[in-house]
């Protein structure tokens, strides 16, 4: 049994599945890193990802356009992202509470719309596989199937890693998110508008927690259902801390749980004496003692949750 | 109630939709109005209450309201709210599944399905399709019908090929298709050449086996327009006809105390091919309907014993009074 | 209320609950304007927002059993909402409820199944005991992890929520599986516990023999909810305990320097919170379902009351004794927007876009709460910046504590 | 005429602002009441003023932070409209603010260049504010590193940056609010040739602090405030200290002490080589060795940020030791926690006061029991609360220590900064401590406050406790201790006895100098 799970370890449909099953998690990790490092905490992610999942569906399935599809998700997110942003910035409302409102939202609202509009499950042609000619078919290590034969969006959300990293180090508008997240007076009185900032940070998160949400339904998984995302929201929060506001450790995190996950997918075959409620459990519990153990450097910006008044 | 149309009220955990479970039992009540007509039969349906609570509240309202002949919880989690619930209001007839146990109360009947015998028809077919000689099978929790039709397809499997794989993954969750479809994506990695699965996940197990060109195999509902013309065969919940026998049995002044099951025999249960799968080909359809028909034969007339060898197997199809 | 001691003068009591009521308000109106966006949905629904809410009250109160009903929903999620105020207060967010009542309701069935009648009367004590102490335990689990790891609690009870539904379907389907129903059924679910260990239903005599939610399922879980909300309370604001677990919660610097441990404070509002939540896990099982079954999903339990006891809490003002009324109108709204679905033909899932909205709006509102306490607030020091020897007004900390929102 | 800077921008210098019947209503509070006030190019105007009685608050009105309720302001003449910091900056309104505003995670380059036009957007070039950066600090040799993150700056050094960040900005207007705080001696000479620089430059300077010699060392008039009325604005030269003090407390005020000689005791507390850690991982103390006589008062002087914070926590037990020892009353309490070192009267009044000495949220009464809220008569039976108890001894305290507020049950943060200080005193004291560890006790309280708080520590050297009075401000330090003990960059270079420590001597140890070799 032991050697069956070492031998799946190195299976490369294992190291496939994990970069499948983290895309989601990147895109929506990856938009609330950009939230909490000015400050807010979104906690309705998982509702803002099924909006996003159920308009980039419908747009696909009513238009086979899958560039409308992923523009509705980025609108739908980013429309309920700038709610947040209202929520939490103008009105100041309490941060964790009001984003689990947005998630009661947001799974009630995408399966009212999914049974309105749709009604019964259909599928529709989602992100079609991309071979990277040449590398797809590379055969070492079956390199080309872990890596080059993914749908666009996985791309996508593998490249947004070191943009988001990019954009929050190297720009000015990186500067201000830093210095809004840690400081707000300070960034306020050199000028910098902390409201805007926000506003700014915490409708990209939502765009990006659209994107996720259509990462699902119009390219991994091309169907909608009622709570698509059975939880993913919130796990993308988490990760958002294991990451330590990192986009790197973002990536970091998503890998491991997914990798856990992909993991036990396969033991399951590999090792079926194992009881599966045990693993599935696994990649929460490893995530945990991850953290445990982790390096305790942290960009923990030091105004999360706190709205900002002057003076 | 006894004059004016006959009212049923029901709850199921998932949307009228789902291509499974719960649309099943929507699908059987629409049939039964259409049969008996607007005026003599009438029926609420509240589904999505997966949340038991909200089964509970509804069950508890509709039976105090006395508007209704029979109240039916469709869903084995519902069983502990019914055991509760029944024995207050004694005047009104009580149904749930899947499962035989009717607690000892007359006015509570209990229905469930033979789902292994769809289980083993599919095995056996799926057996005969796959060349990597891996089979691969989505299921939610080991429990209930989900558990009966797993365990019907492999003996179906086995009894047909013995040397044929059959990996079976239970994500432990009715509900999570990212999960049941990385599931199926794996299963493929892991050389499974035909699917089948069940609970309302398998959406996503499905556009899994269209994508690869992947012979689908389902239970509960017809799901040939998802599968596309990548779908085979789907054995089909037809609970209507053991509602009937309730009706008859409440009409008669009998509220309760059977457990019903349904079946190949008493057609409860159907096979279903997949329209598309042969398209025009009237020869292929008809050799393969031969083939299911021969299945169904044996089945009904004992000549096939499903699980040969646990002489008690399946539990369900026999009477247990609770 | 912070020392809401024998020596006050009813004056200031009076104007007290008038403050409390007039720090209400912009609650009532942001209930009114949830109601009134999701009256727009309605109509885009084609549905009649005043037949939907009339339906919706009619569920929630309609009758006696339908009132019982709102009461037996706003059980669990009240016991949460009350351990929530605990780690609030303490600056934890137990995002873990749903985990924590698992906990608490596997281990409570378990013991109350091993026990049986043995302990007649006693076993229902016992076994609540038993769920506190697991519910705490699972609770304390995330704090200690926070406390001397540094793991962030958020991430932690998200986590360990998941890992609990996986015990309970380990347990169910296994250990813990009906022994009756081994083999025949495969549903995952517990023995039926003896009669003795069940909660009586309640019912309040009316004279003769009628009584009042007689033939409901409201049971005497409900007492103990109310029961834990002073307890709670009286830990909170009558005991050094609560002393250490706010100071900590408000400020860890100077508790610390005050030689308050603040670790152990950590781990101790978590466990409260945990315990509570365990409590309704029971509560549901001993009350309610008289066995565990599980559907595989955490909801299908806890009926999302781990979620919903967070904003129950907050509504509540993070006060026990508030929680009991903010729960009953969650468990009105949830029990009565069902109606919405079956006298409407509306889809199920407008429960939970309301529910959103609800909470939206009532959390956004709380800011003009907090303008109107620093108003009063100044006002009142300026009216007596000289005098010192004053009787204070005792409504000052409790709204206070209403526009502090718990921020850890 | 217009004076260009090397932030690269240039400004309509400000020959002359105007500030006509300012007026500023806070809940609770009238900050500002009519306020006239004006200052010219190439002046430095000094703003006097008790806590609370408006400084900060005006000039964030000058700096945009906050809107007056009436009046208007006017520059060279016409009448402007200041919205929003970027309106000040743009007007060349710089401001230096009472607490820092940078980023500590941010570099020196990344702060300057925090919020400023012209690179608004895009990505981060922070060669052009280095050099620019490099060539002020030449320019007013101003040493600093641009690339070092602020939380590794000293507090002195972090001043430095907000006064380059200004003049990067090309502030022809620059508000230092009380900038001399957290200087030694030798720095706030130095602040003052930049400054006399900035105005000779034709630079207009408001310059705002607590301490009068400052005041008539280098501004050229004073405007003193008093409860947010303007009291007078005079030619500094027709002013003197007590004349200002006397206008600032609206009382005639006592400018030194008669301290009793009190013989000092045995040792109380007793420091071995005591070696720990700092926030920044290195030894923010190193290998000191201390003692403090019962009856006696220890002053320690220093720039802050040589390792006086890590001192006083070590002491009372809030940070671990990396070596050495700690006796008090000659029993080792080394690595014992604050509970114990509380229980054996080791009293401490934070610097941090908000942060490290109250619960802002938890009520004056709650507040006063913060150590013994567990001990009789505050508890019964160490569970629960006894209000009753509690509630007197909090009328009892706010009578004997004269704090204003409301009641007993008023939230601290409602507070006035003198009055939060006051009720630590209150709660300190009455523990009857053995030994007090005072950290800048009067930082940023007015002087009655100070006044009465300094009297007090005297009592309690008459009383027999031995006290360590951490401060930055040599002053106080001189007025009140017995010996003076300098710590440079975590060491002490010297202790001398206040008799015969003369502020050069002392300036120069402070800057690491040791005794002997000065
Ligand atoms: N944020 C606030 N909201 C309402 N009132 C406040 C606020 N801050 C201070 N006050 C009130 O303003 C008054 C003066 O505050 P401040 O801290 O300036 O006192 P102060 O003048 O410094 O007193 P002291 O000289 O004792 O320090 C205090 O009585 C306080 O109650
Ligand atoms: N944001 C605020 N809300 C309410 N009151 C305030 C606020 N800011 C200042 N005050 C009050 O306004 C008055 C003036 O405060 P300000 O900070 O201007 O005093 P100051 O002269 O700067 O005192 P210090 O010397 O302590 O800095 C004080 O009573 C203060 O408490
Ligand atoms: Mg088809
Ligand atoms: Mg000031």
């Amino acid at each position: 049994m032991i050697d069956d799970i070492i031998g799946t370890v190195f299976k490369a449909s294992v190291a496939a599945s994990t970069i499948r099953l983290a895309t989601p998690y990147i895109f929506a990790s990856l938009g609330e890193t950009l939230g909490q490092r000015s400050g807010v905490l979104n906690l309705g992610v998982d509702g803002i990802m099924l909006m996003g999942a159920f308009f980039g569906y419908y747009a696909v399935l009513t238009t086979e356009s899958l560039i409308l599809g992923v523009l509705a998700a980025l609108f739908i997110g980013g429309l309920m992202g700038l709610a947040m942003a209202f929520i939490s910035v103008t009105l100041k409302a309490e941060q964790g509470i009001s984003g689990i409102g947005v998630y009661l939202f947001g799974l009630g609202m995408s399966e009212l719309l999914f049974q309105e509009f749709v009604g019964t499950p259909q599928s529709v042609d989602g992100f079609p596989r991309i071979s990277i000619p040449g590398l797809s078919d590379l055969q070492f290590l079956g390199l080309g199937d872990i890596f080059f034969n993914h749908n666009l969006l996985v791309y996508v959300a593998f490249a947004l890693v070191p943009m988001t990293a990019f954009v929050l180090n190297r720009t000015n508008f990186g500067l201000m998110i830093r210095a809004v997240g840690q400081n707000p007076e300070a960034a306020d009185a050199m000028g910098v508008s902390v409201t805007r900032v926000r506003y700014l940070t915490v409708t990209l998160g939502g765009m990006l927690a659209g994107l996720a949400g259509a990462s699902l339904s119009i390219a991994l998984l091309n169907v909608f259902q009622q709570n698509l995302t059975a939880g993913q929201g919130f796990i993308a929060v988490a990760l958002v801390y294991f990451g330590g506001w990192r986009p790197y450790g973002v990536l970091l995190g998503a890998m491991l749980f997914s990798f856990v996950n992909a993991l036990q997918l396969q033991i399951g075959i590999s090792a079926p004496e194992i009881p599966s409620e045990f693993a599935v459990m696994a990649p929460y519990v490893v995530t945990i003692i991850a953290l445990m153990f982790a390096s305790k450097r942290r960009e923990r910006p030091d105004a999360l949750t706190v709205p900002f008044e002057r003076g | 109630a006894q004059d004016g149309p006959f009212r049923v009220a029901a709850v199921a955990p998932s949307a009228t939709n789902d291509l499974a479970f719960s649309q099943s039992m929507f699908d059987a009540l629409t049939k039964i109005q259409e049969e008996l007509g607007e005026d003599n039969f009438e029926f609420v349906f509240q589904d999505g209450t997966f949340i038991v609570d909200d089964a509970a509240v509804a069950l508890r309202d509709w039976a105090s309201s006395g508007d209704f002949d029979l109240v039916i919880a469709h869903g084995s989690q519902f069983g502990s709210i019914l055991e509760e619930l029944a024995p207050e209001f004694p005047e009104v007839s009580f149904a749930w599944g899947t499962d035989q146990n009717t607690f000892g109360l007359d006015n509570v009947f209990a229905y469930t399905a033979a789902a292994e015998q769809g289980g083993y028809i599919n095995g056996a077919i799926a057996a005969g399709m796959t060349e990597t000689g891996v089979i691969g099978v989505v299921g939610p929790i080991e429990v209930g019908d989900a558990k009966l039709y797993v365990d019907g397809f492999v003996a179906g499997v086995a009894a047909t090929n013995p040397d044929v794989t059959v990996n079976v993954t239970w994500i432990q969750s009715f509900s999570d298709v990212p999960l049941a479809t990385e599931a199926a994506e794996t299963l493929i990695a892991n050389d499974a050449d035909v699917l089948t699965g069940t609970a309302q996940m398998v959406v996503g197990p499905i556009a899994v086996a269209t994508e690869n060109d992947l012979p689908w195999f389902g239970t509960q509902s017809s799901q040939a327009d998802l599968a596309g013309d990548d779908g085979v065969l789907f054995q089909i919940y037809r609970w209507d006809v053991v509602l009937k026998d309730m009706i008859e049995q409440i009409q008669n002044g009998t509220l309760g105390g059977e457990s019903f099951v349904i079946s190949l025999e008493n057609g409860g249960i159907e096979m279903e091919i997949d329209p598309d799968r042969f398209g025009d080909d009237a020869d292929a359809l008809a050799a393969f309907e031969e083939q299911v028909n021969a299945l169904v034969d044996g089945i009904v007339s004992g000549e096939i014993v499903i699980f040969p060898d646990e002489a008690a197997e399946p539990a369900a199809t026999e009477e247990v009074e609770g | 209320m912070t020392s809401s001691n024998d020596s006050r003068f009813s004056s200031s009591i009076l104007v007290a609950w008038l403050n409390r009521f007039l720090d209400a308000m912009p609650l009532l109106i942001a209930l009114v304007l949830a109601l009134l966006v999701a009256s727009i949905l309605l109509l885009a629904l084609d549905a009649n927002p005043i037949t939907a809410y009339a339906a919706m009250f009619e569920g929630a109160f309609g009758s006696e059993n339908a009132t019982a009903e709102t009461l037996v929903r706003a059980i669990p999620i009240m016991l949460v909402a009350i351990g929530i105020t605990v780690a609030f207060r303490g600056g934890v967010i137990n995002i873990g409820g749903e985990g924590q009542m698992i906990a608490g309701a596997l281990f409570g069935t378990w013991v109350v199944l091993r026990i049986g009648d043995s302990f007649g009367v006693w076993s229902i004590p016992v076994s609540l005991l038993a769920a506190f102490a697991a519910g705490g335990l699972f609770g304390g689990l995330a704090g200690f992890l926070k406390a001397y790891f540094g793991v962030n609690e958020i991430l932690s009870t998200i986590m360990l929520n998941q890992v609990a539904v996986q015990m309970m379907n380990f347990l169910l389907n296994g250990p813990m599986l009906d022994p009756a129903d081994a083999g025949v059924n495969n549903i995952p679910k517990t023995a039926r516990i003896a009669s003795a260990a069940q909660l009586p239903r309640l019912a309040f005599p009316l004279g003769g023999e009628a009584a009042l939610f007689d033939r409901t399922r409201l049971h005497t879980g409900l007492l103990v909810a109310v029961l834990l909300a002073v307890i709670i309370y009286i830990i909170l604001w009558q005991t050094t305990i609560g002393y250490r677990i706010r100071a900590v919660g408000q400020n860890e610097h100077a508790a610390r320097y005050a030689g308050i441990n603040v670790e152990r404070q950590t781990v101790l509002a978590m466990f409260l919170a945990g315990g509570a939540a365990g409590l309704a896990g029971a509560v549901q099982v001993l009350g309610l379902q008289y066995r565990l079954q599980t559907d595989g999903s955490p909801a299908g339990f806890t009926a999302n009351a781990g979620f919903n006891g967070i904003v129950a809490a907050l509504f509540g003002g993070l006060n026990p004794l508030g929680a009991i009324p903010a729960s009953a109108f969650f468990g009105a709204l949830l029990v009565g927007a069902r109606r919405i679905q079956t006298e409407l033909g509306v889809s199920s899932s407008i429960v939970l876009v309301i529910n959103g909205l609800i909470v939206v709006f009532v959390v956004s509102s709380q800011l003009f709460v907090r303008r109107r306490v620093r108003q009063r607030l100044s006002a009142l020091m300026n009216e007596d910046a000289q005098n010192t020897e004053k009787p204070p007004d005792s409504s000052l900390d409790a709204t206070t504590v209403k526009a502090e929102g718990g921020h850890d | 005429m217009t004076q260009s800077s090397v932030g690269g921008m240039t400004h309509q210098r400000i020959d002359r602002l105007v500030m006509r019947g300012i007026v500023k209503q806070f809940p609770g509070v009238l900050a500002a009441d009519h306020i006239d006030f004006d200052v010219q190019s190439g002046e430095v105007h000094a703003l006097l003023g008790e806590n609370g009685a408006g400084k900060s608050t005006l000039m964030k009105m000058l700096y945009g932070l906050y809107q007056p309720d009436e009046g208007t302001i006017e520059v060279n003449d016409s009448p402007v409209k200041i919205g929003s910091p970027q309106d000040a900056i743009r007007l060349g309104i710089g401001m230096i603010h009472q607490h820092f505003m940078l980023v500590p995670s941010l570099t020196v380059a990344e702060n300057v260049a925090l919020g400023m036009r012209g690179i608004r957007d895009g990505v981060l070039r922070l060669d052009d504010v280095v050099r620019g950066l490099l060539e002020l600090s030449e320019q007013y040799n101003l040493k600093i590193n641009p690339h070092t993150p602020i939380w590794q700056l000293a507090v002195g050094e972090q001043q430095r940056v907000e006064i380059l960040r200004a003049l990067y900005k090309g502030a022809a207007l620059l508000i230092l609010d009380e900038p001399t705080a957290v200087l030694t001696p030798q720095e706030v000479d130095d602040l003052f040739r930049i400054l006399r620089q900035m105005t000779d430059d034709g630079h207009a300077l408001i310059f705002i602090s607590h301490k009068l010699h400052e005041v008539l060392a280098i501004s050229h008039r004073v405007t003193v405030l008093r409860d947010g009325k303007k009291i007078d604005t005079i030619p500094t030269s027709e002013a003197t200290k007590r004349k200002l003090a006397e206008m600032m407390v609206g009382r005639p005020v006592v400018l030194e002490y008669d301290k009793h000689p009190v013989k000092r005791g045995e040792v109380r507390l007793r420091l071995e080589r005591v070696s720990a850690l700092s926030n920044r991982g290195d030894l923010g103390l190193k290998h000191v060795s201390l003692e403090l006589h019962s009856g006696e008062i220890v002053g320690v002087a220093g720039v802050s940020g040589n390792g006086q914070h890590e001192l006083a926590q070590v002491i009372v037990g809030l940070r671990p030791l990396e070596s050495g020892a700690i006796y008090v009353d000659g029993n080792d309490v080394t690595g014992k926690s604050p509970a114990v070192m509380n229980r054996l009267g080791v009293s401490y009044i934070p610097e941090e006061r908000m942060i490290d000495g109250v619960v802002k949220e938890f009520t004056v009464a709650e507040n006063l029991v913060l150590q013994d809220h567990a001990r009789e008569p505050f508890a019964r039976g160490g569970l629960f609360m006894n209000f009753k108890a509690i509630t007197e001894a909090c009328q009892r305290a706010i009578r004997d220590y004269e704090i204003k507020t409301p009641n007993t049950e008023t939230p601290v943060k409602n507070l006035s900064g003198g009055n939060i200080q006051k009720l630590i005193l209150a709660r300190e004291l009455s523990r009857n401590p053995h030994v007090l560890i005072a950290a800048q006790p009067t930082r940023g309280v007015d002087i009655g406050a100070m006044e009465y708080i300094h009297q007090r520590l005297l009592d309690e050297r008459e009383k027999g406790t031995a006290i360590l009075l951490i401060s930055e401000d040599l002053d106080e330090i001189r007025l009140l201790a017995d010996r003076i003990a300098v710590l440079f960059e975590g060491e002490i270079v010297g202790i001398v006895d206040s008799a015969d420590a003369d502020v050069e001597t002392l300036g120069l140890m402070m800057a690491g100098v040791r005794e002997h070799e000065s």
